[in-house]
């Protein structure tokens, strides 16, 4: 039995890591598996917790989350798809249009 | 709305779970009917019929939520339905922000019908916008951390595509992909934050977080990152700094009806929630000990209408100004988070949410303006509205009382709210956030005054005639600067609901 | 209801007007604008109330009607006058049927919308008089703004953006001001009142119910208060330091906008500080007296010097008016029937009076098309009625008696020099001083334009030779107008030019001769104020 | 209150206030209906002022009867717990006099404008005459006056009108700028004379002249101390005593002011810009001496204060020898006039200080007859001489113009005073008052000096001038064909002529004195009046509580002492300026000369001060307003855009960056609030 402390402390790290690929990527699809990184930590936190309360909502959530996050992605693929249209690039620093 | 004076304090007849969400199942049913349509008829380009038919559904859906609200409805102390094993909770509170976001989603729909013509995937674009309405309303009703999060997720990605709707053009595109990427971030801070909220309680329900933390926990640092990473996801929808980086660039760049509809729906969207998990979850009373997220706003109100207001100030395009002006207004909502536990909590609270319905039409009424402009191809910055007031008066006019309104200036409603809210915050002894109000309220005037200068007092350069006068986009216009007017005289038709279902929170 | 009708009826006119086409709305709102008028007089004529509107006295023309319910607090709809308003009201109702006849000849375009604007004004200030709940009053004060801001920024000369820009901002940040301080003081209060009914807050502050608001006491709180109300008010008054504003905003409008921003709009600050600083917080008022008295003094002197430093006509009668309304500062302080009678005396006078006056500089403004003092001179051969109504208007300015000017300064130093604040005598004194100042400025700017050979220098006037030299003087010397060849141009003003300015300067003059026609309710409506202030 | 009540002596102070109303409506019709009119309002005028005149007479007689009036007839304002303000009639001996001078000099300087304007074919007639109406009644609502509040609204009335007549001539650029600097000058003076009004108001709560709860009589009674009303007068923190003579030097600043008295005499000379029937009525007879009547009206509250006495008397003494000093050398008719006119004033103030209540009175009554008859004369010269004024223009005007010639050296002989013309006997009972008090009171005696040494001065510059104007050659062309003079013109010249030969005999002191006849009529008709405002009261006064007491010295020593030197002086006239061509002999003045004509560079200093001194403060003022407090206005909101500016920076469109900041602003708002809730303790 892993303490929950432990599963906090993966999912903080997780979140870091995400959140670190998202300061430093430039590139859209980088990003994206950045956020599903963070989302993931979330989750990790949701079931860890959920065991430890003995209650399923947060492994229910977990679901949820898993399942808004492809929503997300596929929203976000379609526009990296007409960013790369218009913009020629899937950098994200490159569109910078509007500023200011 | 003459029966909405008196709030009905008795709890209402007990109705069905179906009537209670009647706003939201039409909502979503219209949205899924357009999809149909566009499924049987991809290449339909009967635009009126898809306009009509999404006014229709909001419509419906706003004359359903004042039904409600006029029969009381969820309203008074203790009366609010728990739907669903309280996922859903319909009281007062929900039903007027349902009232902002169909109103809202109304006049857009009903402009979009003059800004879209000739352009492609029509049925799309409704259907996107009616989704988001149903997330919206859903926030509204939103009873536990995971409804939440998923209508919040439900209200947003439809947003994202309509903000990247051009998708031959570059600035939407931009728009699009900031707002996402920003978005993306901000959900998945939020969704950390709820796992953290989640692990020091054990629970997503709000009121059952609420009675968790009313006991003590141990765990208060975990506990106060989650609150104020939950508060992150707020900021992100309310466009609060610092989570705002997204809202000028998409302003600025998604369709103007679109830039009316995510700055005021939305908006009051992300307020609504805010203030149901913050006042029901993490009440003060249980949380102000170790987890003082009233600082936290305190702090985010005053950044959020100084850097919103000042950037405001130097803009040279009307819409990126109205973008940052949104930001600022922001800040004055935060207000009523931040003065709450002062002992006025049903009064601020109430200022506020009378602030974004009033916000709800004139802001609206502002970037329905812009589309106009964007109709006739006038161009963007001020210096283009030059001498617009003689070629269009009437919609100038009604510019002219979104403007004043959102300075503060009796002719709108607007006055009436922002000078609530500053009531609010003197009332609670936070008299250096009434002072900030001040100044930023001083140079907001600025700013909207070289709009109505640029109308009114600069000659035209006559390089540009204005072709047409369109209906939908003139009814919007004018329907929302006729609200915003009437809410000034007529303001205790709202204040009176608003202060009531406000309190009802607290009770 | 009379009040509502009269409101509503400026409300009307200025819809009514506002879409009539161009060419009929010059007359249609001078039409219109008597219907308000002829009301107002009748409202006077049947003046029933007694007492101070705030201290429990007998309103006339009272309306309250619940309006929205604010937390705790009630707001209503409450209207109604006392002897202190009811001047006010007719002051401004007079005031605009003048101005609008004053814009028959210089506003020649938009008029429909000028106008419209101009009763929308009308109902704002008249709004502002009337209103009793501080809800009420306040919309109307800030919906003042409106107006005057497309006034000054449409119509207006050179500089006219700035100017508006600049007065709008300014004075709502004043606005903000005072309603902080004001709603401080209304937290402060707790439950013993439940509405922002201003009767109700004035007597619940003057029987000590204020305690704390936000852990401050509530002796800081009332200061602290005062001093926002205070700071809130001068700009509009204005006040030096708060008083630049005015003579961009002065310069910039359009003459009829001048006669009503100097005749009433600055009344309003006056007024609001009467109502509310002087009426509800007497103690702070009395404590720091002298310090309010040096403000008052400032103004007066600061005011004349800069007036007697400028070149522009409208710039001389816009400082003087900083000097002027310093006098109703130091009559407000005194606490005295004279002091705060005068003082109320004197913000009707000087609302006639310089609306006299900038009604005169715009007639004159008209033919010249310059109000620089350097480019004219003679104008007496050419306009020998409006340089009458402007040595008229100019004399009583400067308090020569007879006129209501000599009465309102003369009812104000009274009551100040024997108040018993520290320092008064020195205060008064040096105050008084004022009136030399004032007649030097006026004085020289008179002789400078009116007096001498004639002759005008503008761009605008066109050219051609001077028919006529003028008088035959008496050695024989022939006056000589062809010097700058733009005689022709300069006729004697239209007789509705002159109808404003004739009606001004004689109610100058009647209540110079007889003040007891409006003095009479204002001690009325002041006695209250000091009996319960303490004051002599 | 009138004390016989019988109905012919209340009808006559019943109708007195129409010695004021006439001309106000005369005023009206010139002014509304006067170019429409024959003689555009001269003829509304005349009758008007003719009207006054016998009103004025009429109540004369009454008053005569020893029925005096004291009543309020219109209350301005009335306030419960306050005093009010009101207007009101004082008729008592004083009053009557005065008001006989002024309606008689306004009607025959009426009369005379038809020849001096109406021939002469001026433009801006009604104007003229409508100025005139105004003035008038003014001038008589002054001297009716019950309270010192009304006495103040007229005396600013009457300089309204000042400044209207002075600047009849508007085209030309002096005359408006005299009109200006009269107005001004005496403004400042009135500056004064308000501060002292309103501080009479705040000390004893009423301005009223006379009766029991007058203001001179509460302060009497304050000073001694017997209670009564006057008991408890707030007095700022001074001594009763002192506090009221602050209060008299205060109203004295106006009687400065309009009464010519060094140093606010400056405006006078100027104001001779304006016609010559103005200068006669306005700054000679009648207006200039409302200071002097001022005084002489609240004696009562002077004769309380030895101090402001003393001020008064050195004050007048020295304008007396001052101004005449100046007149010595002026080359332009009127201007000899006008320093004469504030050399005279300057005798009747002396004699007012020094205690000759009834000496001043009588100068006053006599130089406004005779001054009147000189301007008039002058005017009559200028008429003749087609608006030349310059006497080295002149010469020769006796045998062209006789009438004028006689009555204006009738007149010249009284302004110099010599027996048995009317000046001779008013400055002689002025300069003995000054001898006889001022044996006692060094300050007296230097004033007595002052006034003596100006005698001879005015023998001389008098007789320059007659002798310049009508003797020897005539030196000019106009000066040989002088213009013929009408009936208007000659008639009032006649009358005044008569007047200034014999009214000196109303008070003939050294005679009375050296006779012991009861001739002194002066002295018994101003003995009587009211309780408290006759010279009888005044006298005791100034006894008891300013401490006056009179030499014994016979009046016919100071008279001849005096007579010699007015002799003197014309002699020495007639010694330099009685040849045919008589020479320019003030050149031999040298530095002197310069610094007469220049007039001691009074108003030099005092331009300097209200231009240079005035403007420049004004101006720095304006470009502290401009630089600084609007500069701190236009400072916030410049910076206020500045910083906007910045701050829209951070908006640097690169969505990393957001990401950045917004992960720095969660983390900054963690560690800020967790700080605050103790989260790392």
């Amino acid at each position: 039995m892993v303490a929950v402390q432990y599963y906090l402390l993966l999912s903080a790290a997780i979140f870091c890591i995400g959140l670190f690929g998202i300061l430093t990527r430039r590139n859209a699809l980088f990003f994206l598996m950045s956020v599903e990184l963070m989302l993931n930590a979330a989750n990790i936190n949701l079931v860890a917790f959920s065991f430890q309360y003995g209650n399923l909502t947060g492994q229910v959530f977990s679901l949820f989350i898993t399942a808004l996050a492809a929503a997300e992605v596929a929203v976000g693929i379609g526009i990296v798809l007409v960013l790369y249209r218009n913009f020629g690039d899937v950098d994200v620093t490159k569109a910078t249009t509007l500023r200011w | 709305m003459a029966g909405l004076t008196l709030p009905v304090l008795q709890t209402a007849p007990p109705i069905s779970d179906w009537v209670a969400v009647a706003p939201v199942l039409l909502l979503g049913l219209t949205a899924l009917a357009l999809f149909v349509v566009d499924s049987i008829d991809p290449d339909s380009s009967n635009s009126a019929a898809l306009a009509g038919t999404a006014a229709a559904g909001t419509l419906l859906a706003l004359v359903a939520t004042l039904l409600l609200l006029a029969g009381g409805v969820g309203q008074g102390q203790g009366g609010a339905l728990r739907l669903y094993g309280g996922q859903l909770i319909i009281d007062g509170m929900a039903l007027f922000f349902t009232v902002i976001f169909t109103s809202v989603a109304t006049l857009v729909i009903v402009a979009s019908y003059d800004y879209l013509r000739d352009r492609v995937y029509q049925a799309e674009y409704y259907m996107l916008m009616l989704l988001a309405a149903t997330g919206m309303a859903l926030m509204a009703a939103a009873g536990s951390l995971a409804t939440v999060f998923v209508s919040l997720e439900l209200a947003s990605l439809p947003s994202y595509a309509l903000v990247a709707f051009m998708k031959d053009n570059r600035g939407s595109v931009e728009a699009g992909l900031k707002y996402f990427l920003i978005g993306a971030l901000s959900s998945a801070i939020f969704a950390y934050g709820i796992s953290l909220v989640y692990g020091v309680t054990g629970q997503l329900g709000l009121e059952a977080i609420a009675q968790q933390l009313s006991g003590g926990t141990q765990l208060v640092g975990v506990l106060g990152v989650g609150v104020l990473m939950v508060a992150g996801g707020f900021a992100f929808k309310t466009a609060s700094v610092p989570f705002h980086f997204w809202a000028p660039e998409a302003y600025e760049g998604a369709p103007a009806p679109v830039s009316a509809f995510l700055s005021s729906a939305s908006k009051a969207a992300g307020f609504v929630v805010a203030f149901r998990v913050f006042a029901v979850a993490f009440s003060p009373e249980a949380v102000a000990q170790s987890v003082d997220w009233t600082l936290a706003f305190w702090l985010l109100a005053a950044v959020t209408m100084t850097v919103g207001n000042f950037a405001a100030a130097t803009q040279d395009k009307v819409k990126r100004m109205l973008a940052y002006s949104s930001v600022g207004h922001a800040g004055y909502v935060l207000i009523g988070l931040a003065a709450l536990g002062g002992g006025q909590d049903g009064l601020v609270l109430g200022a506020s949410m009378l602030h974004l319905l009033v916000y709800g039409f004139m802001n609206t009424g502002a970037f329905l303006f812009v589309a106009l402009a964007e109709y006739w191809e006038v161009g963007r910055t001020f210096e283009d509205y030059n001498g617009l007031g003689q070629q269009a008066p009437i919609a100038c006019v009604a510019m002219s009382v979104f403007m004043l309104s959102l300075a503060g200036i009796p002719v709108g409603g607007g006055f009436m709210s922002k000078y609530f809210i500053l009531i609010g915050a003197v009332g609670t002894g936070h008299f250096v956030l009434a002072a900030l109000l001040l100044v930023n309220s001083a140079l907001s005037l600025y700013y909207y005054s070289r709009v109505l200068r640029a109308l009114w007092v600069e000659d035209s350069d006559g390089s540009v005639a204005i072709e047409g006068y369109p209906l939908g986009l003139y009814a919007a216009v004018v329907g929302a600067a006729i609200v915003t007017f009437l809410l000034l005289p007529g303001v205790f038709l709202a204040s009176d609901v608003a202060t009531a279902a406000a309190s009802a929170l607290f009770a | 209801m009379i009040l509502e009708l009269l409101i509503g009826l400026c409300l009307v006119g200025a819809v009514v007007v506002f879409v009539a086409p161009n060419r009929y709305a010059s007359k249609l709102a001078a039409g219109w604008s008597l219907l308000p008028l002829a009301l107002s007089v009748f409202m006077y004529a049947t003046f029933d109330g007694q007492s101070n509107a705030l201290l429990g006295g007998q309103l006339a023309y009272e309306t309250m009607v619940s309006w929205v319910s604010l937390g705790p607090y009630a707001l209503n709809w409450h209207v109604g006058l006392d002897g202190i308003s009811m001047p006010l009201v007719a002051l401004s109702t007079v005031l605009t049927t003048a101005a609008i006849l004053a814009a028959w000849t210089p506003i020649e375009e938009r008029e429909s919308q000028f106008y419209g604007l101009v009763l929308f004004l009308e109902a704002s200030l008249v709004g502002v008089f009337a209103a009793l709940d501080f809800f009420v009053w306040f919309v109307f004060w800030e919906a003042v703004l409106v107006p005057m801001f497309f006034l000054v920024a449409i119509w207006g000369g050179p500089r006219r953006k700035y100017a508006a820009i600049k007065f709008f901002v300014y004075t709502n940040v004043a606005s903000l001001v005072l309603f902080i301080g004001f709603f401080a003081l209304v937290f402060g209060l707790g439950n013993s009142i439940n509405s922002l009914d201003l009767p109700a807050i004035a007597q619940a502050l003057r029987t000590g119910q204020l305690s704390a608001v936000g852990g401050v006491a509530p002796e800081t709180l009332k200061v602290a208060a005062f001093v926002a109300l205070f700071a809130g008010f001068a700009v509009k008054v204005p006040v030096v330091p708060f008083h630049t504003w005015l003579p961009d905003a002065h310069v910039e409008a359009p003459t009829p906008v001048s006669v009503l921003l100097a005749g009433v709009l600055l009344k309003v600050g006056t007024y609001a500080l009467l109502r509310f600083n002087f009426t509800m917080l007497p103690d702070v008022a009395r404590q720091y007296a002298a310090i309010i008295a040096l403000f008052a003094v400032v103004s007066v002197i600061y005011g004349a010097l800069l007036a007697l430093a400028q070149q522009d006509l409208k710039r001389i009668v816009a400082y003087s008016s900083v000097s002027s309304m310093g006098y109703v500062i130091l009559g407000l302080v005194a606490y005295t029937v004279y002091g705060v009678g005068g003082a109320t005396f004197q913000m009707i006078s000087h609302g006639l009076i310089s609306g006299l006056l900038f009604a005169c500089v715009g007639v004159i403004y008209n033919t010249t098309h310059t109000r620089m003092v350097g480019d004219m001179s003679g104008m007496a051969d050419r306009m020998p009625v409006t340089t009458s109504m402007f040595v008229a208007g100019a004399f009583a300015y400067m308090g020569l008696p007879l006129t209501s000017g000599f009465l309102g300064e003369y009812f104000v130093f009274l009551g100040t020099f024997g108040a018993d604040f520290p320092g008064a005598p020195w205060f008064t004194a040096i105050a008084m001083f004022g009136i030399v100042i004032v007649a030097g400025y006026l004085l020289f700017a008179m002789q400078r334009t009116l007096f001498g050979s004639f002759g005008v220098e503008t761009d605008h006037a066109g050219s051609g030779a001077v028919t006529d030299g003028g008088e035959r003087t008496h050695n024989g010397r022939r006056a000589n107008g062809g010097e700058h060849e733009h005689g022709d141009v300069i006729s004697p003003a239209a007789a509705h030019d002159i109808a404003p300015l004739a009606i001004l300067l004689a109610l100058v003059i009647v209540l110079g001769i007889a003040p007891e026609i409006s003095f009479a309710m204002i001690r009325d409506a002041v006695s209250p104020l000091l009996a319960a202030g303490g004051g002599g | 209150m009138a004390e016989t009540a019988t109905s012919t002596v209340a009808f006559a102070f019943e109708v007195a206030p129409a010695i004021a109303i006439l001309p106000l409506a005369s005023f009206v019709i010139a002014l509304f209906a006067g170019k429409y009119l024959p003689k555009r309002g001269a003829l509304a005028g005349i009758t008007a002022t003719g009207g006054s005149l016998l009103l004025s007479l009429w109540v004369m007689l009454t008053v005569a009867g020893g029925a005096y009036y004291n009543e309020e007839i219109y209350t301005l304002v009335s306030t419960p717990d306050s005093f009010d303000l009101h207007f009101g009639l004082l008729l008592d001996p004083l009053s009557a006099l005065m008001l006989v001078i002024v309606s008689l000099v306004a009607f025959l300087v009426h009369l005379f404008s038809l020849g001096y304007m109406n021939d002469e074919g001026e433009p801006g007639l009604p104007r003229y005459y409508a100025g005139l109406g105004l003035f008038t009644f003014s001038m008589l609502s002054f001297v009716l006056s019950d309270n010192l509040f009304m006495s103040f609204v007229f005396f600013e009335l009457v300089g309204l009108c000042s400044w209207l007549l002075i600047g009849h001539w508007y085209r030309e650029d002096a005359p408006p700028s005299a009109a200006k600097k009269a107005f001004l000058v005496t403004r400042f003076g009135d500056y004064f004379f308000l501060v002292g009004v309103v501080a009479i108001f705040a000390t004893f709560g009423t301005a009223t002249f006379a009766g029991a709860e007058s203001f001179p009589t509460l302060a009497e009674e304050a000073l001694a101390g017997s209670g009564g009303a006057g008991g408890e007068l707030p007095t700022f923190g001074l001594s009763a005593q002192g506090w009221f003579t602050v209060l008299g030097l205060l109203v004295l600043g106006g009687v400065l002011g309009k009464s010519a008295q060094f140093p606010l005499h400056t405006w006078l000379p100027d104001a001779m810009e304006g016609p010559t029937p103005v200068s006669a009525l306005i700054h000679a007879a009648t207006m200039v001496a409302a200071g002097v009547y001022l005084v002489a009206r609240m004696y009562g509250f002077y004769a309380l204060s030895p101090t402001a006495l003393a001020i008064v008397a050195f004050v007048g003494g020295f304008t007396a020898l001052f101004a005449a000093s100046m007149a010595v050398v002026k080359r332009d008719v009127k201007q000899v006039l006008a320093y004469s006119t504030i050399s005279q004033y300057g005798y009747m103030m002396l004699g007012l200080g020094a205690g000759g209540y009834v000496a001043a009175v009588f100068h006053l009554m006599t130089h406004a007859f005779f001054k009147a008859l000189l301007f008039l004369g002058a005017g009559a010269v200028i008429i003749a001489m087609h608006h030349r004024q310059d006497m080295w223009e002149m010469g020769g005007l006796k045998n062209k113009l006789p009438v004028t010639y006689y009555t204006f050296l009738a007149g010249s002989l009284a302004l110099a005073g010599i027996v048995p013309f009317a000046g001779f006997w008013s400055k002689d009972e002025v300069l003995y008052e000054a001898l006889v008090h001022g044996l006692n009171d060094p300050l007296l005696l230097a004033a007595y000096l002052m006034g003596l040494t100006a005698v001879f001065f005015t023998g001389f510059y008098t007789f320059r001038m007659v002798l310049l104007t009508f003797h020897g050659e005539p030196r000019t062309h106009t000066a040989r064909n002088p213009h013929s003079l009408g009936w208007s013109v000659k008639t009032p010249l006649v009358v005044l002529g008569i007047l200034a030969t014999v009214i000196g005999l109303a008070n003939m002191t050294p005679i009375a004195e050296a006779t012991g006849l009861e001739i002194e009529f002066l002295h018994t008709w101003l003995e009587h009046g009211l309780e408290g405002v006759n010279s009888e009261h005044y006298g005791e006064v100034l006894e008891t509580v300013a401490g006056y007491s009179a030499a014994e010295l016979s009046p016919l020593l100071a008279a001849v002492f005096s007579l010699s030197l007015a002799l003197a002086g014309a002699g020495l006239a007639y010694r330099l300026y009685s040849g045919d061509r008589p020479e320019h002999h003030t050149d031999r003045l040298g530095a002197a000369k310069r610094l007469l004509t220049d007039n001691y560079y009074q108003d030099e200093y005092q331009v300097w001060i209200a231009q240079t001194l005035g403007t420049g403060v004004a101006r720095a003022s304006d470009r502290f307003d401009q630089g600084v407090v609007d500069g701190v206005v236009n400072g916030v909101s410049s910076v206020s855009l500045f910083s906007g500016d910045r701050v829209r920076r951070v908006q640097t469109g690169i969505v990393s960056n957001y990401a950045t900041l917004l992960t720095l602003g969660l983390v900054a708002l963690l560690v800020g609030v967790g700080l605050a809730g103790g989260w790392f303790l």
